[in-house]
């Protein structure tokens, strides 16, 4: 069972990436046992498990996400640090509960429903009210805690397959502060080379973390076409910076 | 629009009224509830009124002057009310208010 | 040392004395403290002291003895954030006002009975922070200012 | 018909322009919309618009070229929600404003390049919603106004 599972993972993963949300509904489905053995490990540190797997899912979204079907690894292999990254980090400010930590369990809640309901919604753009109701959060608050995606990688992370961004946490703790420095003004003067299409694609999804769908609708082009300029961009930049 | 930030869910068993709150009980969000609680009271003249505030995940004073206001109408109809499963927060309030002291309200939890 | 009282952030709202503001005011609350990161009490106190004085604007201030217009039924709040944890907060209305403060602020004290108010509001002002005052002049209107320092 | 197009709620908000009040500015645009019932896909759509507006005053109203003081770095902010379910938002500095406001809407132009802009700030708001429209006059300020009727 196990094993066949596993083997669905590279057709899921790229309907997922094309933005298959009931693609990447299944991924989460067949992964809960990756997940949940992740979570346990942290169990008894004051958080429910059931909200490690929570934060752990998003760690798998992430991986879904930028997981190359091509690189010839497991896919568990390259999610499972993902996993483990993101549950670290969720527990790193102990102590009290502080709000950074209940808004990370929110925000994971909210996406995780959205997905759901969008799906049984079917062509039905899912309401506010209905999702703070599934959440069991005030409208008000579930507005103000959304986001329009998961959280975006940065353009970095993708390309040089950093496990965070060069958010400022990382940024201060890193001691190689000058070759991240020259690492980005590679990408830079490879961005402006890019063809205007492609500029505005990586623009959009990665400066200003639009999802596809967001995406596609401001450049009048299906998802399905960002999704596939999105990674011959990503390739093609990959080249020109190794 | 979005009209209610607060519901209700009733049931009646054997002389008791148990009323379980969900979402926010503020100054907005009071009225439908009192009318739905009084309507119950009223219609079944319960013994006890048990209002469970498990699922209830903002209250400030407008909910005290819920819970006092149902007190009222419950001795009306010879109700005792009994509050249940408060949060931290919302039984610092009911403790502030000595609310428990009060002959027909009773607060567990 | 003056620098730990230095301002760090601070935001100025106004909106009207509408019910469905109450939930909008909270959620600002607590959308304005997060970079704080607060512990869920401290925040949990707070956005129930600015939805204890914003109802106070509503229910009371632009209650039947208020002439102006419709229009002017404003709510206007202010936060601080200082750089030691410490927040500010004042609620002001330009409404009816307080007779007499001193008894208003008592607990139990409530003009609004058969509307069901407690009078306990200013109460869990009071005490859900470090500490509490309330300015009002009849015909000018009401401000309450609330000082808490979060964890 | 007057009456569909009657205000219905309408907030101001001013705010320091710091990047942390990037996500306040979005929080408070979910939470004050929250009472439309809005698609999640036309809530995400505002929040998104309203965080380009603010981010732009935030990079480049106050940047480099800008004289006056730490303290008048501000963002203005008014959100009107109309009965009929049209929301107009404004977005409004004292900055350095826009030397050419024609130029500067066109997508891909930025004067940040190499700072991560991608010049497509106005072509975002102006897609996600029904209109935009930008007032700007160099060395007083820039006013972006934004228009969508939300399902
Ligand atoms: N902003 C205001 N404008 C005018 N009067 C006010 C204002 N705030 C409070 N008051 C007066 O002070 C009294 C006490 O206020 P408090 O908030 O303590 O109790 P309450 O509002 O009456 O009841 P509760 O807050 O428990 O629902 C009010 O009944 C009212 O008379
Ligand atoms: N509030 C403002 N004050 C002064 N100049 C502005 C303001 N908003 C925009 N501009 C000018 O207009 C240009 C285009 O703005 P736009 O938001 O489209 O792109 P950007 O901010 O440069 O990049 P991006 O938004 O994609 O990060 C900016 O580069 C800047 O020169
Ligand atoms: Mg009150
Ligand atoms: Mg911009």
């Amino acid at each position: 069972m196990g094993e066949r599972r596993y083997e669905d993972n590279p057709e899921l993963i790229r309907r997922s990436q094309a933005g298959d949300r009931s693609a990447t509904e299944a991924l989460v489905r067949n992964n809960a046992g990756l997940v949940a053995g992740i979570a346990v490990r942290f169990a008894g540190r004051g958080t429910d498990t059931e909200d490690l797997i929570g934060i752990g899912n998003l760690g798998l979204i992430k991986a879904i996400r930028t997981f190359d079907c091509e690189r010839g690894c497991a896919f568990s292999t390259y999610a499972v640090p993902l996993i483990f990254g993101e549950i670290r980090r969720f527990l790193r400010d102990d102590g009290l509960i502080k709000v950074s930590r209940e808004q990370k369990r929110l925000g994971a809640a909210l996406l995780r429903e959205r997905e759901r309901a969008a799906e049984e919604a079917g062509g039905e753009g899912v309401r506010l009210e209905q999702l703070a109701q599934r959440v069991g959060v005030s409208p008000a608050e579930a507005a103000s805690a959304l986001s329009a995606s998961s959280p975006v990688r940065s353009l970095s992370e993708v390309l040089y397959g950093e496990e965070d961004g060069p958010t400022l946490e990382n940024c201060v703790a890193d001691p190689d502060e000058q070759s991240r420095r020259e690492e980005h003004l590679a990408l830079s003067l490879a961005l402006e080379t890019l063809p205007p299409l492609w500029r505005r694609i990586i623009g959009l999804r990665y400066f200003k973390d639009l999802s596809q769908q967001q995406t596609a609708r401001l450049l009048g082009l299906t998802q399905v076409k960002v999704s596939r300029e999105e990674k011959k961009i990503l390739a093609l930049l990959r080249q020109k910076l190794s | 629009m979005i009209q209610e930030r607060a519901r209700v869910r009733l049931e009646y068993e054997d002389g008791v009224l148990h009323a379980a709150v969900y979402g926010e009980i503020d100054h907005h969000s009071a009225r439908p509830l009192r009318e739905e609680l009084d309507q119950a009271l009223y219609k079944y003249r319960p013994r006890r009124l048990i209002i469970s505030l498990k699922c209830v995940s903002f209250m400030d004073s407008s909910g005290l002057g819920l819970i006092l206001g149902r007190v009222n109408t419950a001795e009306d109809v010879g109700a005792v009310v009994e509050v249940t499963d408060p949060g931290t927060q919302i039984k610092k309030i009911l403790t502030l208010a000595g609310a428990s002291r009060l002959a027909n309200l009773k607060i567990q939890g | 040392m003056k620098v730990k009282n230095e301002v760090f952030n601070t935001m100025k709202l106004t909106l009207p004395a509408l019910s469905i503001n109450e939930s909008v005011c909270r959620a600002f609350t607590g959308a304005f403290l997060s970079c704080l990161n607060p512990t869920i009490e401290d925040l949990c106190d707070l956005k129930c002291v600015v939805s204890e004085a914003v109802t106070n604007c509503i229910v009371h201030a632009y209650g039947p003895g208020f002439s102006g217009r419709e229009d002017q039924k404003l709510i206007y709040i202010t936060m601080t954030l200082f750089a030691n944890r410490t927040v500010r907060i004042t609620v002001r209305d330009r409404g009816v006002g307080i007779p007499d403060v001193e008894q208003a602020r008592q607990p139990l004290f409530t003009t609004g009975a058969g509307d069901e108010r407690s009078g306990m509001g200013f109460s869990v002002m009071e005490s859900f922070t470090d500490r509490m005052t309330v300015h009002s002049r009849p015909g000018q209107g009401t401000s309450v200012t609330l000082i808490k320092r979060v964890r």
